[in-house]
């Protein structure tokens, strides 16, 4: 019984499915806001599958949606012209997103894989508090 | 046909496509079965090979010719592109004025930018070693370039990226590629064959030719979604159609 | 364990192609397909395809939904509608 | 389970062409296309498992573990780019319907033959 394994899927059904039903009823502004909550909670899963796998090679996966998750969600902020404040987002980064990374760090111990895995953690934070920060375009 | 009659047109053909494919289905080995006649030979030929990637192996040295046709449909795709979103006879090009952009959000596409790139080459250069490649590392380079626009706005991102030298790039990719394949041939062996010495398992120079070809399809594929999304920019952003072309219409 | 992954992921993919498909107005679409893509990566991930993961994550998460974008931007426009130009 | 990967991507297939058939929007469509691609990536993926496998990737990995087959994922990893790029392709043909005929609703089209 693999407890990473264990953690991914609750994510999964704890986390993404419910982004899912607000992305398919929810209204615009909601709608962006479940699809930054979905890259969040998608980069843990990423990381648990890494380490209930034991693969530490499928941590590129979590780096590079790390990058280009807070990038998509630019996009739709863009073409919606206003990018919603959501305190949800802010408050899923600053608690999953540690929660899950610090356990790692300590499983991998000291070296270049606790390196990565740290700057992954630190690339979704400050991203999607970049993304959940919020501009409300006037004019 | 209207639509009532072709949603009944659709609605029978798929009623029988999903019988029959639930039919194959069961006839199909179970899910997780363990008859895999060809992935156990690909890998043996990618560890003799000293490809630690062996899906890297299989792209580029034992189907590399295959990969070169995936390459000439993406070129043949970005070429189409290019030619329908040309700017047309009574088509004005207005230079995109700056938006308004929360510094933030500024500032996160300025530090982010390098942050992309470094990534991006690291995903193209281990392509033979860890997952990762030239079509992956090509499209994160591609989008890392357009955080200017996503960040800031299309002033930016203009000013940093000549169009035609990524044209030049799109075309020199592909050139390289080919190039490979004659080398092989000169050097005696089939064309794409994996003739340079393959190196020490598990090392940046390790696969042999799988390195080259990675290097050169992210750069065809990162230079041809920049010149497809510079021509979808120009369309959206810039060029406009002037009166007279509507009154014509 | 594999197993329940797999399927979980099996079913969250074959939702979100459904919700993609009947939100008709192109906007909302490619945000669903944005997590579509997501999803698909999570499958590959757990059906351990990381590659394919991390091609279907690069394209999905900005490169298609920014061309459906300029796409629907570009058709509303119009000839001579002067709407922001960034 | 055993064919359950199998049946969605078949259920993505059908879902895709039913929104191809029955689209108003042109662009919709091509969405709808991008679903119908996206079954045979699921389907190809799903038959290449092999229970307990990892990925054949033997970066941190030793040789002689048991592997997933690297063939269907080599397939679907180069096919998703390259379908990107039809998709732009596509959208592109879209953006010069738009202009020559004012209308991107497919029956509108039709009419104009007429």
């Amino acid at each position: 019984m693999n407890g990473w394994l264990l953690a991914a899927a609750v994510l999964l059904v704890a986390g993404l499915a419910p982004v899912l039903w607000t992305m398919a009823v929810g209204e615009p502004r909601t709608r962006l806001v479940a699809q930054n909550l979905s890259t969040v909670l998608a980069c843990p899963v990423f990381l648990l599958a890494a380490q209930g796998f034991g693969r530490p090679s499928y941590t590129d996966l979590a780096l590079v949606l790390a990058m280009l998750g807070p990038a998509g969600t630019l996009v739709y902020a863009r073409f919606l012209g206003v990018l919603p404040r959501s305190r949800v987002v802010l408050g899923t980064a600053w608690t999953v997103v540690p929660a899950t990374v610090l356990p790692l760090c300590v499983v991998a111990g000291p070296g270049r894989a606790m390196a990565k895995l740290l700057v992954i953690g630190v690339l979704v934070v400050a991203g999607n508090t970049v993304t959940s920060a919020g501009t409300d375009r006037h004019g | 046909m209207s639509r009532p009659v072709r949603l009944w047109v659709f609605l029978v053909g798929a009623v029988l496509v999903a019988a029959l494919y639930a039919w194959a289905c069961f006839d199909l080995p179970s899910f997780g079965g363990d008859h895999h006649p060809y992935g156990d030979r690909a890998v043996r030929t990618a560890l003799a090979q000293h490809t630690a990637n062996a899906v890297s192996s299989v792209n580029f040295d034992q189907r590399a010719f295959d990969t070169l046709g995936e390459q000439t449909i993406l070129f043949a795709a970005v070429l189409g592109t290019v030619v329908l979103l040309r700017q047309v006879r009574g088509e004005r090009r207005t230079d995109p004025t700056p938006a308004p952009v929360a510094d933030r959000v500024r500032w996160f596409g300025v530090l982010m930018l390098p942050v992309a790139l470094v990534v991006g080459f690291y995903v193209v250069a281990h392509g033979p070693l860890s997952p990762g490649g030239g079509f992956q590392g090509g499209i994160v380079l591609a989008t890392a370039l357009h955080l200017l626009y996503i960040a800031a706005d299309y002033r930016a991102l203009e000013r940093i990226r000549p169009v035609g030298l990524y044209e030049v790039g799109d075309a020199v990719g592909e050139a390289a590629y080919v190039v490979t394949g004659l080398a092989a041939v000169l050097a005696g062996s089939a064309f794409l064959a994996n003739v340079v010495p393959h190196g020490t398992f598990n090392t940046l120079s390790s696969g042999g030719t799988v390195a080259v070809l990675n290097i050169a399809v992210g750069m065809e594929v990162a230079c041809g979604i920049i010149v497809l999304l510079a021509r979808f920019l120009d369309q959206a952003v810039e060029i406009e159609e002037t009166a007279e072309e509507t009154g014509a219409r | 364990m594999d197993e329940v992954l797999i399927a979980i992921a099996v079913v969250l993919v074959a939702a979100a192609a459904t919700a993609a498909v009947f939100h008709r107005d192109p906007l909302r679409q490619s945000m669903v397909l944005s997590l579509l893509g997501l999803f698909l990566a999570l499958l590959y991930t757990f059906v351990q395809a990381p590659d394919v993961a991390l091609s279907q994550l690069a394209v999905g998460s900005a490169v298609t939904p920014l061309m459906i974008l300029l796409t629907v931007r570009k058709v509303k426009r119009g000839p001579r509608s002067g709407s922001e130009d960034r | 389970m055993s064919v359950l990967p199998y049946l969605a991507a078949g259920w993505i297939f059908l879902i895709g062409v039913y929104g191809l058939v029955t689209s108003r929007n042109l662009i919709h469509a091509v969405g709808c296309l991008t679903v119908t691609q996206s079954s045979t990536y699921v389907l190809l993926v799903a038959i290449g498992y092999r229970r307990g496998g990892t990925a054949p990737v033997f970066s941190d990995l030793p040789p002689g573990a048991r592997v997933v087959d690297p063939v269907v994922q080599a397939l679907a990893l180069t096919d998703i780019v390259v379908g990107a790029t039809v998709t732009a392709l596509l959208l592109a043909l879209v953006v010069q319907l738009r202009k020559r005929h004012g209308t991107v609703d497919p029956d509108k089209l039709a009419e104009l033959r007429g």
